[in-house]
């Protein structure tokens, strides 16, 4: 069973995803128990992952290896490591949690709903499971379908614009890093990951190709070991990217007058510690030749982006449930929302702390280490980033006050209508998982030790030709 | 002596002259039709002084089956030209412009 | 004068057996076509499969023959797209069929106009000399010509027919005064002749002539500045013709400037890469930005396509064995996923709404979500994106192009490619975003959803497990 | 010392907090109540236990960890507790004060639907105070530090329906962030140069961290311990209200009078002194920033103080003296006298919490009335609290006996022992702080309990005394607020409790310089008529009496003729006024332009939209290339045709 | 010498008729241009002793296409007046193109740098030499597949043209030669048994 565990998470998801695409809207609910039944498994069988894992070591685990094409010798072949463990469990879980979210919110389209986000699930598993670069791009671009029309469809005003903006904007950043991809794949004749870290560069490959990694953003932070040289060349660049997000996304989130937006981005600013952590380890080896606090900032990074999905997943889940209730995404509409809603109320100035780093939530961990670590390479790295327990707290807690507190705000608020069981269980799995991140992140940790010391010596090591 | 460059400046300028008058004249789509004929004549030209000055038969091949097939284009094209005037009652060029864009 | 005997013609029997049929077909359609026209189209569809078989028949595969004295090669590469084009024109006979009893088009010509098309695309598939490719595009051409005229009711069909006439006399004539340039330089019609004749450094006639032949086969192709035909003829004719004239006719672009420039003139293929990276570069520019300002849905299927030509083209640029085995690939990738998007247009019409608006896709998924589905399928593989088989496509052009050193080339092509897929997505965005209004209904027509599934399933499959396809590229080009 | 029994000090306020907050509804008030109450006395309990094992049986302190939290990096970051005379004293006040509060919310809170809520809150921060405390390295001080400044976000926002407090408790969170911002990056500093968030590690290693630099700015190096104390101080001036970040604490008297007398008087404001004098090893070898220190403190002492004069809410002027007080604590930390800022913490606890308490006793008598113009001559009316009120402003102004008057005189003599940079105007300041003190301390007791009646009909009708439940915490910190100086100033002080837990340098050492001269604390007392701030101080109370006693006109008077003076005390130096302002509005603002500015008009406007919108025109314009003409198609061709050619024959040579 | 009179005299007439074709504002006269410039041609061919061809050219396309245009021509009763009307707007862009399309053409062959030499004469004939025989040689055997893919391209022109022109007019009244073929002589013929009459 074992042996096929990895594609199991992928491709039961994208199976069970299309029956429900199959089933339509005819029987509504059976489509709900389906994919919530699909959801569940394959959280359910993402667990063995977890628990069969040795954390102790770099390398990967639960290979998978066929050959795919013959003609790009690129294979099918799955594995993963300690970064890629949480993120695929982050995933699975978060589907069960999104599925049922969506339980009777989504009166259009259910099926459609359901099915597009278990296809989803499948192909970001496939994303951090990926050993082989083609792979790896086949499921990273394969993304944009469901994520397009789940936007386009559910999204809020204005979404198709907002979808199309994505979508074409996205695929752009990401063709560069398919040529990037090809370029290296016509040097080594291979796709595989592994290969391509291999593979010498001189300093300006290295330069481009780390350039079109950085358009797509690639989630994948140890694709940029591949460059290890142009990687520790241009980290101050999306350092300064990541310190802008935070600092700039900061002063921005403060002055909107729409919660999503406000939450969007606090997201923006809370990924901008994910890259900030990732990078700074480039900058630290580079800066100090050692590696003290490098693996820092990546674990850091680890944390923060595991914890941002249950954060931010959790705010937006937090303003669907009042959305559901006014129909209104604005801050102006609400207040006092705690009188009528007390249990929401605390579940949102819960999540709220957490989104402002708060310690003894998952929030605070990969903030307190990146920012630790980012002292490592630079005081003023660290005091940009500092900044953020400033900032986060002001727009968030600023939130709270005008949306949760204060008297009673109109007739809207009077009449709303506490959780239903429903939304209560699933605010109180989040509130577990944030507050459990936070009080006991050492099993992640564990689980990531050994790939990050490997990603760290990657980044020590070059590739540069000796002169 | 007639030499191959004779041959060759009068296929050029047919050539070109055929062109020309395939866009220069905005009204008359028949005379398009001609132009082309002249336009086959050149590209003709060229293949039979090619032959004669190589010595070789198979240019005068190509010539005979270039006037064969020209031929059957002429009906087609004309052919086409009458189902035009019949819906249009035109063969203006400039009324032939309802797609563009 | 050796004895001759009918099994030294066998490798042509592709060609013999189409000639047949045709007139077969003509002779059914007078006896016993006139009354009832589905049985021509039946026995049409039926013709077209034993083509198949014959030319399966008639294949020996690993092997090239060459017949009549060097004008019909017979080889694998010919063996698959003819396979390709026996097939392709019987997907489009299938979708064009209920199109064509509804406009009152189903008369035996057409038939027989559309197998002298594919006889002019099997002829082309196995040209082995100029006259050959001559006589090859003047068929296929001349049969076009008469189909987008062919619904005599229709003035718009005519205004197209006739601009398609003009401008294809055109590139005919400028093609012709190539091939007579070669001729002159070489003393040889042959291909094969051809690409032994020129060595050393271009002579001035040489370019002359490749030029005039390289604009010839960008016209087939529809290539900027040379495809001011392609978005007329597919807004103005016949549904089904359009469908035709998209689809089969690339195959034999594919064929001229293959056997042409890759086989024929090979050795000189230095200036002609160049010519055609221009070509395709403007065509990928032009191509997509037009498609943009695109409302009705052909023309901008018609953009869309010079766009897909600029990328064949970039395979024909890198001048090598890789390179047209891409071409390949993307061709009949292409051609595949067009017939299913004219097919879903054939599906969503009926009488008195022809479907070809964007406009006329507004909430089809709520109409029609199993067609908007296919349609969605089919427009995310055109535009390339994972995991259906458009993006491999795209995926192989660009993998040669940086193989050879076209870097800059290989990113104008992502780059364009990512503005084209603003318009694709704009189909989807307009089939799942918009509300239907009180647009109509969809229609059952069983058996054509169900080959139009399979169209979109091909288009899945052939993305999930694109080795089939490649290998078969790569075997039929014989490389590795 | 038994780890478990160490563990359970906090975690029984935890438990109980947790249970009656999760549950309180379903178990109930009473029940809540005396859960929380019981959670609270175990920890006071066994807190005194470790204080006996610590003080008489000679057990050595303790040090280890309870709990690995996460390792990374080599770095471990863990729960673990550092028990030695500063902690146990910590918790020892800590527990004291919070279970006199506990007792006295009982009646204090007994209307208020949030009754569990409101226990489960305190108890909670009374874990989080403790984990503060208790802790032995930097994670989980930062931990605790966060955890005492969001329960006191809760407990100022308890009533969430009053835009006032929803207001005040934003205002004190993001000031005390702007604390922890500076906190956490000293917190990185130490971190940067040992590797390791052990106190251990990080005293160790203070000696070399002196000899080291922080390139700052490019060109300036500046000395790394002195860097990394300022921004550990800057966390302290959040949680100790230091000016300027001293503006949450007068508006986190919103809450529950009961959290002001635990948390904004007795303990969380205190966390900074602790802490300071707990990185003892470290700010000792930076006299930049134990001048810097000195000098906060100083000025927060003084000009804190005559806010107090002008405030006429009853637990507003209890909140002035309060920052005012921790100012006295500062400056006691800037001339390392860290043993008189610690003694002096602890018998401020008491006497603090005493004063509150009564003012909310006062303010619950009077139906919640805090404004001291509407009271007057409530002493007969609530006996106990007048008597327990005096005792704590007697010991707040530094009577000779009373508990205050051991702390604050050690603590002024201590500053005038130093020599430190800014010791001399702390000096003044520290000194007119006596008089500042006594004044506004007494203006509240006179115009509280003394003089005539104000109360209108309505407080008349239902005026009623507090009951039992809410004097016996009066009672019991009263006791404290008289005898504790008393009977701790020799120990504590000169005795040489503290040992190793505060590590002073010889040369700064001023309390061992006083030590020397002292006597006992009898003759302690009775030396204190000969200083000034005896005389300052009963000058204080002498002028109270004659402006606010015997001729309130004189107030009136003054107050017209200082009115400029009189307005900026008003508006409490303008710093609310700058912050709301100018700091808030500038960020806003700032927010604004970046959003509009830069999200909007660069980046969506000019780079997405823009592109989107140039190639739509583009397009546009390209497609009528397409005129449907066929002679323009022909040309086009034919032009491509000749460029072509030209092309590439001129190329060609 | 009289040759290259004659060739002279004929390539003038031909460029003459050629500008005539695209210039003249009458289809009529164009058509009549044309006709000329394939005589011309014809002529110039003969000079160059490609007999055959000429013949082919002037039967072909003066016989057969270009009375087809006449005919086209008349029958669709252009308005001859209107047919006048100048050029288009871009003319000058035309003209342009065409001196610049001479100019690569012509000057390519005119620095004699085409790749083969252009300043020769033909390759003689021998006297007793057909061009006609020698072309109906190949036509049949090396030829023989595009010539019969001639005669398909010539079947398309035959069924494009009458399906895209033949019209059925109402009240035509057509002979259905299948019809008559198929008539029996029970449908045209009644045999009709009477009873014999009795003469008296």
């Amino acid at each position: 069973m074992t042996q096929y565990l990895l594609s199991t998470l992928i491709w039961l998801p994208i199976a069970g995803g299309f029956l429900t695409l199959l089933l339509g809207d005819g029987s509504r609910n059976l489509a709900r128990w389906l994919s919530l039944g699909i959801a569940v498994a394959t959280f359910a069988f993402s667990i063995p992952l977890y628990l069969g894992f040795d954390g102790s070591t770099a390398a990967f685990q639960f290979i998978e290896r066929t050959a795919w094409i013959t003609t790009f010798n690129a294979d099918y072949s799955l594995g993963v490591d300690g970064i890629a463990l949480p993120l695929i469990l982050l995933t699975t879980f978060t589907t069960v949690l999104i599925v049922a979210a969506g339980w009777d919110v989504i009166t259009e389209r259910t099926a459609q709903y359901l099915g597009a986000f278990l296809i989803l699930e499948g192909l970001m598993v496939g994303v951090f499971a990926a050993m082989d670069a083609m792979l790896f791009y086949f499921f990273w671009e394969a993304m944009l379908i469901p994520m397009f029309l789940i936007i386009g469809i559910w999204g809020g005003p204005r979404r198709v614009y907002a979808t199309i903006k994505f979508f074409l904007y996205t695929f752009l950043g990401s063709v560069f890093m398919l040529i990037a991809l090809i370029y290296m794949y016509l040097k080594t004749g291979d796709y595989s990951i592994a290969a391509l870290q291999q593979l010498p560069l001189t300093a300006t490959e290295q330069r481009l190709i780390f350039l079109a990694f950085l358009a797509a953003f690639a989630v994948k932070v140890p694709m940029f070991t591949i460059t290890p040289d142009g990687s520790r060349e241009l980290s101050w660049l999306v350092i300064a990217l990541s310190l802008i997000a935070v600092v700039y996304i900061g002063f921005v989130a403060l002055v909107q007058q729409d919660m999503k937006k406000l939450i969007a981005y606090s997201s923006i600013a809370h990924m901008g510690f994910v890259t900030l952590g990732a990078f700074l380890a480039y900058d630290i080896v580079a800066n100090t030749g050692g590696v003290q606090g490098a693996a820092l900032g990546i674990d850091g990074a680890m944390v923060q982006m595991i914890s941002h999905g249950l954060v931010s997943g959790a705010m937006f889940l937090c303003v669907g449930v009042m959305y559901d209730r006014v129909h209104s995404r604005q801050i102006s509409p609400y207040g006092g929302v705690i009188n009528t809603m007390p249990k929401f109320g605390a579940f949102m100035v819960l999540f709220s702390m957490a989104n402002a780093g708060l310690p003894a939530t998952s929030g605070f961990v990969g903030e307190f280490m990146v920012i630790l670590a980012s002292f490592k390479a630079n005081f003023w790295y660290a005091f940009a980033a500092g900044t953020t327990l400033i900032l986060g707290a002001a727009y968030t807690l600023w939130l709270v006050k005008r949306v949760i507190f204060g008297p009673v705000g109109n007739d809207h608020v009077a009449a709303l209508t506490d959780l239903n069981r429903r939304e209560f269980a699933i605010l109180a799995i989040l509130a577990v998982a944030v507050l459990l991140l936070g009080l006991w992140p050492a099993p992640l940790l564990d689980v990531m030790r050994g790939s990050t010391h490997h990603l760290v010596e990657q980044m020590l090591s070059t590739k540069l030709p000796t002169p | 002596m007639i030499t191959l460059q004779h041959m060759m400046v009068i296929s050029g300028l047919l050539f070109a002259l055929s062109v020309a008058g395939i866009f220069i004249n905005r009204r008359n789509v028949i005379l398009l039709l001609m132009c082309i004929e002249l336009l086959l004549l050149s590209a003709n030209f060229n293949f039979v002084a090619f032959s004669r000055w190589l010595g070789n038969i198979d240019g005068q091949v190509f010539v005979f089956f270039i006037l064969t097939v020209a031929a059957a284009e002429s009906a087609i094209g004309l052919a086409i030209l009458v189902v035009l005037f019949r819906k249009r009652r035109s063969i203006d060029v400039e009324d032939l412009a309802t797609l563009k864009g | 004068m050796t004895e001759t005997s009918f099994a030294q013609f066998l490798p042509a029997l592709p060609e013999i057996y189409l000639v047949g049929a045709i007139c077969a077909l003509l002779m059914f359609d007078v006896f016993f076509g006139l009354k009832k026209p589905t049985r021509t189209a039946s026995v049409a569809l039926l013709l077209l499969l034993g083509g198949a078989v014959a030319t399966l028949i008639s294949a020996d595969f690993g092997h090239r023959q060459v017949l009549f004295s060097g004008m019909y090669i017979a080889d694998d590469l010919a063996t698959l797209l003819k396979l390709a084009s026996f097939l392709f024109v019987a997907i489009a006979l299938f979708y064009s069929g209920e199109f064509l009893g509804r406009r009152k088009l189903q008369q035996g010509e057409y038939y027989v106009l559309v197998f002298t098309a594919l006889l002019g695309v099997l002829v082309l598939t196995s040209a082995g000399s100029l006259l050959m490719v001559y006589i090859g595009v003047e068929l296929l051409s001349l049969s076009l010509y008469a189909l987008v005229a062919f619904d005599r009711e229709n003035g718009v069909a005519a205004e197209a027919a006739m601009k398609y006439f003009v401008l294809g006399a055109i590139a005919s004539g400028i093609m012709l005064y190539g091939m007579s340039l070669l001729y002159g330089l070489s003393g040889t019609l042959s291909l094969a002749g051809l690409a032994t004749a020129f060595s050393g450094p271009n002579s001035l006639g040489l370019i002359l002539g490749l030029a005039f032949l390289v604009v010839a086969v960008a016209f087939k192709f529809g290539a900027v500045p040379f495809h001011m035909w392609v978005p007329d003829v597919y807004q103005g004719a016949p549904t089904s013709v359009s469908l035709l004239v998209a689809s089969v006719p690339k195959i034999a672009s594919f064929a001229v400037a293959y056997r042409l420039l890759a086989e024929g003139l090979g050795e000189v293929s230095g200036t002609w890469t160049q010519m055609l990276s221009v070509l395709a570069v403007l065509s990928l520019l032009f191509g997509n930005l037009i498609a943009i300002a695109q409302t009705n849905l052909r023309r901008m299927l018609a953009y869309s396509a010079i766009s897909n030509v600029g990328f064949i083209l970039l395979g024909f640029v890198t001048g090598t064995g890789d390179g047209y085995e891409a071409a390949l690939y993307f061709t009949l990738v292409y051609v595949m996923v067009v017939l299913g998007t004219f097919g879903a247009i054939l599906l969503a019409s009926r009488e008195g709404f022809e479907a070809d608006e964007i406009a006329d896709y507004k909430g089809l998924s709520s109409r029609d979500p199993s067609l908007a589905f296919m349609v969605a399928v089919l427009m995310f593989s055109t535009a390339g994106i994972p995991p259906f088989v458009g993006f491999w496509a795209k995926l192989r052009i660009i993998e040669s192009l940086v193989n050879v050193g076209h870097l800059w080339l290989s990113i104008i092509a992502v780059v364009m490619s990512v503005i084209g897929a603003f318009y694709y997505l704009r189909i989807v965005w307009v089939m799942y975003f918009d509300p239907p209004g009180d647009l109509p209904r969809g229609q059952p027509r069983l058996a054509l959803r169900f080959v139009l599934g399979l169209n979109a399933a091909a288009a899945l499959g052939l993305g999930l497990f694109p080795d089939v396809l490649l290998n078969v590229c790569q075997t039929v080009l014989h490389r590795g | 010392m038994n780890p478990n029994l160490l563990l359970a000090i906090p975690l029984l306020p935890l438990a109980a907090a947790v249970i009656s907050g999760l549950f309180g509804r379903l178990i109930g008030r009473t029940a809540s109540a005396t859960l929380t109450i019981a959670g609270v006395l175990g920890a006071l309990v066994l807190s005194l236990k470790v204080f006996q094992q610590l003080a008489f049986e000679g057990v050595p302190s303790y040090n280890d960890t309870v709990y690995t939290w996460l390792v990374s990096d080599g770095i471990r970051m863990q729960v673990g507790f550092l028990v030695d005379q500063l902690t146990v004293l910590m918790m020892v006040v800590v527990t004291f004060v919070s279970l006199c509060v506990h007792v006295y919310t009982i009646g204090y809170m007994h209307d208020d639907a949030g009754y569990q809520r409101f226990f489960s809150y305190i108890s909670l921060f009374t874990f989080a105070m403790l984990m503060l405390v208790m802790s032995n390295n930097f994670m989980q001080l930062f931990f605790g530090w966060e955890a005492v400044g969001v329960v006191s976000y809760l407990l100022i926002g308890f009533w969430y329906t009053r835009p006032s407090a929803t207001f005040a408790n934003m205002k004190a969170f993001l000031v005390n962030r702007v604390g922890d911002f500076g906190f956490v990056l000293g917190i990185a500093g130490i971190v940067y140069f040992t590797g390791s968030l052990d106190y251990a590690d990080a005293f160790a290693a203070a000696p070399s961290m002196a000899t080291k630099t922080l390139s700052v700015m490019p060109g300036a190096a500046w000395p790394a311990l002195t860097v990394i104390c300022i921004c550990l101080f800057i966390g302290a001036m959040g949680k100790s209200a230091q000016m300027p970040l001293h503006v949450w604490l007068p508006d986190s008297m919103e809450g529950p009078t009961p959290i002001s007398a635990l948390i904004h008087a007795a303990t969380m404001v205190t966390a900074g002194i602790f802490m300071v004098a707990r990185m003892s090893p470290l700010f000792e070898l930076s006299e930049t920033a134990l001048s810097t220190v000195l000098v906060i403190g100083a000025t927060t002492a003084l000009f804190m103080g005559f806010l107090g004069i002008v405030s006429n809410d009853i637990k507003r002027v209890v909140a002035y003296s309060t920052l005012s007080q921790l100012g006295y604590m500062t400056v006691a930390l800037g001339v390392s006298g860290y043993s008189v800022a610690i003694f002096h913490l602890m018998t401020h606890a008491f006497f603090k919490a005493l004063l509150f308490l009564a003012a909310g006793a006062v303010i619950i008598a009077m139906h919640h009335e805090q404004d001291m113009r509407k009271m007057g001559g409530l002493r007969h009316r609530m006996p106990v609290t007048y008597w327990t009120s005096l005792i704590g402003a007697l010991a707040l102004i530094g009577t000779p006996f009373f508990s205050g008057f051991y702390s604050k005189d050690a603590l002024i003599e201590a500053v005038a022992e130093s020599h430190r940079v800014g010791a001399g105007y702390a000096y003044f300041c520290v000194l007119g702080g006596v008089f500042i003190t006594a004044l506004y301390t007494f203006r509240m007791i006179f115009m509280t309990f003394h003089g005539q009646e104000r109360l209108d009909h309505h407080a008349k009708a239902h005026f009623h005394d507090v009951g039992w439940d809410m004097k016996a915490p009066l009672v019991a910190l009263a006791i404290p607020s008289l005898l504790i100086g008393f009977f701790t100033v020799q120990p504590v002080l000169f005795g040489g409790w503290f040992g190793d837990a505060i590590q002073v340098l010889e040369h700064n050492d001023v309390i061992a310089h006083i030590g020397h001269h002292f006597q006992g604390p009898v003759a302690f007392a009775l030396h204190g008529p000969m200083g000034a701030p005896f005389w300052l101080a009963l000058g204080g109370v002498v002028t109270a009496w004659l402006f606010f006693l015997k001729n309130p006109s004189w107030a009136a008077a003054w107050e017209s003729r200082l009115s400029g003076l009189h307005t900026v005390l008003v508006n409490k130096y303008y710093f609310d006024w700058f912050n709301e302002n100018v700091l808030a509005r500038a960020s806003r603002g700032l927010g604004s332009v970046l959003w509009k500015a830069g999200d909007q008009a660069v980046i969506d406007g000019t780079l997405v939209n823009g592109s989107a919108k140039l190639v739509g025109w583009l397009a546009g314009v390209t497609r009528r290339v397409q005129t449907g003409y066929l002679y323009s198609y022909a040309l086009w061709m034919v032009v491509g045709l000749a460029v072509l050619l030209a092309w590439f024959l001129l190329s060609a040579h | 010498m009289l040759v290259q009179i004659l060739f002279y005299a004929f390539a003038t007439v031909l460029m003459g008729s050629a500008l005539g074709v695209i210039l003249s504002r009458n289809p009529v006269h164009s058509a009549l241009y044309l006709v000329l410039a394939f005589f011309t041609s014809a002529a110039l061919w003969l000079l160059i002793e490609a007999e055959f061809l000429a013949i082919v050219l002037v039967l072909v396309y003066v016989g057969a296409v270009m009375v087809l245009f006449l005919f086209v021509v008349m029958m669709l009763d252009i308005n001859v007046e209107e047919v006048r009307k100048g050029f288009t707007r871009h003319a000058w862009l035309g003209w342009l193109t065409v001196l610049a399309l001479v100019a690569e053409i012509v000057g390519v062959v005119a620095v004699k740098q085409l790749g083969i030499d252009v300043t020769k004469a033909a390759v003689p004939v021998a006297a007793d030499h057909s061009n006609t025989a020698e072309l109906g040689k190949v036509l049949y055997t090396t030829y023989v597949y595009p010539f019969e893919l001639a005669a398909v391209v010539l079947l398309v022109a035959i069924v494009a043209a009458i399906v895209l022109t033949m019209r059925k007019r109402q009240g035509l009244k057509l002979q259905d030669v299948g019809a008559q073929v198929a008539t029996r002589r029970e449908d045209r013929v009644r045999l009709v048994k009477m009873q014999a009459e009795r003469r008296e």
